[in-house]
């Protein structure tokens, strides 16, 4: 059997994994708050466009988004294939191309900012 | 401490299969006195001498390091000689590993891990071939510590009984086998790395892993195959991105 | 019946199986080798070693000294010419180790580091943690499989030795999954089947430990050697009689007896030396036959601890500290834990001696072959004379190494220009095995129950012929253990089937062990001497000049095996006195 | 040939009920369906964000609702437990040896819990929160 080619998908995973263990929690908190209708003063439009419109801002969005969206897709090819859903390679193509579409329509609105 | 031993009636609950009888496993109950300080082997030890002399199992050093008697007890892979019956109440149920054929009763085939233990290389593959009259490879305690931890697996299966990874995808090359190839790869006495990446690096190998984890969990040496695979998956990306993103890098 | 044909049939795929294969393989790719075990090869009990291996490798040391501490350990029965042969091989065989990979502790620098041991006058055993047997196992089992030549038939049970022309030439075995019967035809055999431990009801030994490579060889026509000597391990733990290795004492644990007073002292061993600072070949690194003799003694006096699991000693290691007990002694805590619920570290754990090794076996010279031309045996099933009356702990892990290589070599030498075996010749043999299993299986008129008749075996070993025996006692055994053999012959096989059939092996390992047993009580009771692991309370002293021998016992179908002896080999060191007193005399 | 080994297929739908550790396991590889519902969310809030201030604001105010809060517990709670399996996961993956010994796993993965508290409370202040 001939060496893998996963790292290509598994090195974002893990890269993913990390930015989602170390940002998202706290990004959802802050949506939450604004659910509950305590909208913190960092998310009105003055402020996120603002970041949004550094190139550093453009960058963190974008890799957070990017690579959480990856790697969520990828860990959920394998949750599939864990609740006996045989079909891998059909699987594995929705879902990256679910997160790569998701990551391009995420950069396309970064740059109209 | 010169109070008697206790004894306890101990219920076991075990699966039985007699090839040429039976078509289908079943279970079979046995009571049998037992002392509290025993474990579940030596409750079956006491079946075999005294009430069934047809239950067959494996088991030899009653010390947990020659890796024999790997059962299921209570739906959990482990050794019966570790296994204490003050862990236990009510029927105790015994089963064969999990994910291995069973051949009787208790005794399963190992055939599969056998061959692919042999596939992983699991032995010194040497840099430079080093005569005897030498001497010892020098080797600090620090690189010697670097992987001895791995050096431990006893190759008794439980770690294969408890992944599910295995169970789904028998071509799984599985935690035992490719943790002894990690072994051999951080061993400062070895070259043999990218040979053994053959097999490792492969969809069967480290890639099948999803870090369930269950095989450090039940590993009775205390070996954490878990963290051999997640270690071999990241040098096998780097391995990856060497070889096909680094001009040159292909060797 | 299938007939497997191959250049080397191996028996046993333990250290000393798989050394002499390693080396079949090595010296002569062009051989088949054929590698026999009832278990896997990791299953073998050289796993189960704990302390360490003995060779001379540090600038302090010499081959003299190893060469005086193994004879005079092993009470002068040694043969001297074996010694000689074994220590200089000693360091080479753990140093080929070292290159396959054995993980070794290490000093600082980077060498390989060692430990004291009992009876050794200098520092010279190496090790592995206290896994030392185990490390060495999986190190052979795994250089094993790069070799295309050595062929494994794992779990098959060896049955008979198939002997034509005066030599032998294969073997027949059952394959235990499937419960058919094979029969190998080699140009040579070897055994190295282990020890038989499991005569005995309370041994360190595992399940597999029943002498069914020295029975094989015995009813075959070779004899076995210095059966009598049987080791106690002075240290095993009072309920399982789980090994808790002499490296405790080697790293500075002590023997205490219920008054906390550390009487190795008044049994020759003394003086005391101080407290976690062990001092070589004397107190508590004195030999194992005369710690477990202490021990017996301490009984007999009322001094020993009654503890729930029977009358015990204790060994403590508490001064040793956490760290030392956890980088040199982790199983060694794990399994005090487990199995009897005392953590070393905070207390004295209550040991007693436990059955442990056989110095005896089927009888080899230096070139490990036995008396059977064809025939080679190495590592615990063979006495190669080279642990006389008493193995000093880490003599055997390279025992196996030395010898179990040397078997391999003298198998080579042996095959050159041999012609092929005779199958037709060979026949009869096989058919005779095939006959015998048959008659278990068919025979309806089995009285006595397999596990009945193995306890009276082990109640009777134990009771007769055990640290110090009485010539009254062995009558008894030899005896009983006579008419265990006579009524063996009616044992119940209540399992028929075909398949992984253990009852089947329990009876087989049963007459293997009875077999084992007869040459023990026998050799025990014409030998009217104590020396080493030998001591009779009626024929208290050492006497040279009847008993510097070998005895050689010989199977005589369902009689009363034939006693002779033969000469100890003595070059350099003539018989002299044990002295464990630390220089303090 | 009396051999007839008996084969125990794993039963590929319903094997994580055999064993708790591995209902936890799918508990951990399930976080991923709300993770990913979560940056769906996100990319949403980027392309309202791209379209000026009225879709931003309509955007939070769409936020607000049971659903929205039913939906961001359960984000909430995946991300956290995400987080703590990946940083008790970090000393398996690259453990740190220091001389002959490691450096204990809980100080590594204690490390990755420090980070992230001072990175969340860091990114708490910059948005306002305090």
């Amino acid at each position: 059997m001939a060496k893998s080619h996963k790292p290509v998908v598994w090195f974002p995973f893990a890269a993913g994994g990390t930015v989602i263990a170390f940002f998202i929690p706290v990004i959802v908190l802050l949506t939450f708050l604004a659910a509950l209708g305590h909208v913190p003063a960092g998310l009105g439009y003055e402020s996120m466009h603002a970041f949004a419109r550094s190139g550093l801002g453009k960058l963190i969005i974008f890799g957070v988004v990017a690579l959480s969206l990856w790697s969520s897709a990828h860990r959920l090819r394998c949750t599939c294939y864990d609740f006996g859903l045989r079909a891998d390679t059909l699987v594995a193509t929705v879902l990256y191309v679910a997160a790569i579409i998701g990551s391009i329509a995420a950069a396309l609105f970064l740059l109209r900012i | 401490m010169t109070t008697p031993l206790k004894e306890r009636l101990v219920q076991l609950e075990v699966l039985r299969y007699n090839p040429d009888t039976d078509t289908e496993a079943h279970f079979q109950r046995y009571e049998v006195v037992c002392q509290e300080e025993w474990v579940v082997l030596d409750a079956l030890n006491k079946v075999k001498a005294d009430i069934d002399p047809t239950l067959n199992y494996r088991w030899s050093c009653h010390m947990a390091v020659c890796g024999s008697c790997g059962m299921m007890i209570n739906g959990e892979p482990k050794l019966s000689c570790h296994a204490f019956l003050r862990s236990y109440e009510g029927v105790i149920r015994v089963e064969p590993l999990a994910h291995f054929p069973i051949e009787r009763d208790l005794v399963t085939a190992p055939d599969d891990f056998m061959e692919k233990l042999k596939r992983v290389k699991p032995y010194v593959i040497s840099k430079q071939k080093k005569p005897i009259e030498e001497g010892e490879h020098k080797q600090t305690p620090a690189q010697l510590m670097k992987f001895r931890q791995y050096s431990m697996c006893i190759n008794c299966m439980l770690c294969y009984a408890a992944c599910p990874e295995y169970g789904l995808e028998p071509e799984f090359i599985g935690p035992a086998a490719l943790t002894l190839a990690h072994r051999y790869n951080l061993d400062s006495r070895d070259g043999g790395r990218k040979e053994r990446q053959e097999v490792a690096a492969t969809l069967e190998g480290v890639w099948t892993c999803t870090f369930v984890g269950a095989c450090s969990e039940v590993c009775p040496a205390h070996v954490d195959p878990a963290s051999a695979l997640q270690q071999m998956k990241i040098t096998s990306s780097i391995d990856w991105i060497v070889e096909h993103l680094i001009p040159g890098g292909k060797s | 019946m299938e007939t497997i044909t191959t250049d080397v049939a191996i028996i046993g795929a333990g250290g000393a199986g798989l050394r002499a294969a390693i080396a079949l393989a090595e010296t002569a790719p062009q051989l088949r080798i054929a590698l026999i075990s009832k278990v896997y090869p990791m299953r073998s009990h050289t796993c189960a070693a704990e302390g360490g291996a003995a060779g001379v490798i540090k600038p302090d040391d010499s081959f003299d000294l190893h060469f005086d501490d193994t004879v005079g350990g092993g009470d002068w029965l040694s043969d001297q010419d074996c010694v000689e042969y074994f220590i200089h091989e000693a360091p080479k065989e753990l140093l080929q180790l070292e290159h396959w990979g054995c993980p070794w502790n290490r000093e600082a620098d980077g060498s390989v580091a060692v430990r004291p041991f009992g009876g050794m006058k200098k520092k010279r055993t190496w090790f592995a943690a206290d896994k030392s047997g185990f490390h060495i196992l999986h190190t052979l089992f795994q250089t094993s499989l790069q070799f295309p030549t050595i062929t494994r038939f794992d779990e098959y049970y060896a049955l008979d030795l198939l002997v034509d022309d005066g030599r032998c030439q294969g073997v027949t075995a059952m394959e235990m999954r499937s419960g058919e019967l094979r029969q190998f035809h080699a140009r040579a055999v070897i055994i190295a089947g282990g020890g038989a431990g499991r005569m005995f009801p309370f041994s360190t030994n595992g399940a597999i430990k029943t002498g069914d490579g020295m029975a094989m060889a015995y009813r075959a026509g070779a004899p076995l050697k210095d059966m009598e000597f049987v080791q106690y391990h002075p240290t095993g733990l009072p309920n399982t009689g789980s090994l808790l290795t002499e490296a405790c004492r080697g790293e500075g644990g002590v023997l205490v007896n219920k008054h906390g007073r550390r009487y190795l002292q008044d049994y020759g061993m003394g003086p005391e030396t101080p407290l976690g600072q062990p001092q070589l070949k004397t107190m508590e690194l004195g030999p194992r036959d005369r710690v477990s003799q202490a021990y017996w003694h301490e009984l007999q006096k009322g001094n020993t601890v009654t503890t729930q699991w029977g009358e015990c000693v204790l060994l403590d290691m508490r001064h040793l500290g956490e760290k030392k007990i956890n980088e040199r002694l982790p199983l060694v805590r794990e399994l005090a834990d487990a199995y009897l619920g005392v953590d070393i570290v905070k207390d004295a754990v209550p040991i007693r001696p436990v059955v442990h090794y056989m110095m005896g076996g089927i009888s080899t010279n230096t070139a490990a072959a036995t008396p059977l031309p064809g025939l080679f045996a190495a590592g615990e099933c063979a006495c190669v004379s080279l642990n006389g009356a008493n193995r000093l702990g880490s003599n055997s892990l390279v025992e196996l190494l030395v010898f179990g290589r040397r078997a391999a070599l003298s198998a080579i030498e042996h095959i050159a220009d041999l012609p092929a075996p005779n199958a037709a010749a060979l026949k009869v043999g096989a058919d005779a095995t095939a006959k015998r299993i048959g008659e278990l299986f068919s025979g309806s008129d089995g009285t006595e129950s397999m596990s009945g008749l193995r306890k009276e075996m082990q109640d009777t070993m134990e009771k007769n012929v055990g640290i110090y025996r009485t010539e009254a006692g062995l009558q008894e055994g030899v005896a009983k253990i006579h008419e265990l053999r006579q009524r063996y012959r009616k044992v119940k096989l209540t399992d028929k089937s075909s398949v992984f059939n253990t009852d089947l092996f329990q009876v087989l390992e049963l007459g293997s062990m009875l077999d084992c047993a007869e040459a023990v009580t026998v050799g025990a009771l014409a030998r009217k001497e104590s020396r080493g692991a030998h001591q009779r309370l009626d024929y208290v002293e050492r006497d040279d000049r009847n008993f510097l021998r070998h005895t050689m016992v010989h199977h005589q179908g369902l009689d009363m095996p034939r006693v002779d002896y033969l000469d100890v080999v003595i070059t350099k060191s003539p018989p002299g006195v044990r002295d464990y007193s630390g220089d303090h005399k | 040939m009396s051999r007839k080994p008996l084969v125990r297929e794993c039963p590929p739908t319903t094997w994580y009920f055999r064993q708790p550790r591995y209902l936890r396991y799918m508990s951990r590889e399930i976080t991923s369906i709300f993770i990913a519902a979560y940056c769906v969310l996100l990319v949403v809030g980027l392309q309202r964000l791209s379209q000026g201030p009225a879709a931003w604001e309509g955007f939070l105010l769409a936020l607000r609702g049971p659903d929205s809060i039913v939906f961001h517990l359960l984000a909430l709670t995946a991300a956290f437990y995400h987080a703590t399996t990946w940083f008790n996961a970090t000393q398996k993956a690259m453990p740190i040896q220091i001389g002959e010994g490691f450096v204990p796993g809980n100080i590594i993965s204690g490390a990755h819990y420090a980070a992230w508290a001072v990175l969340s409370v860091a990114i708490l202040f910059l948005a306002g929160v305090f």
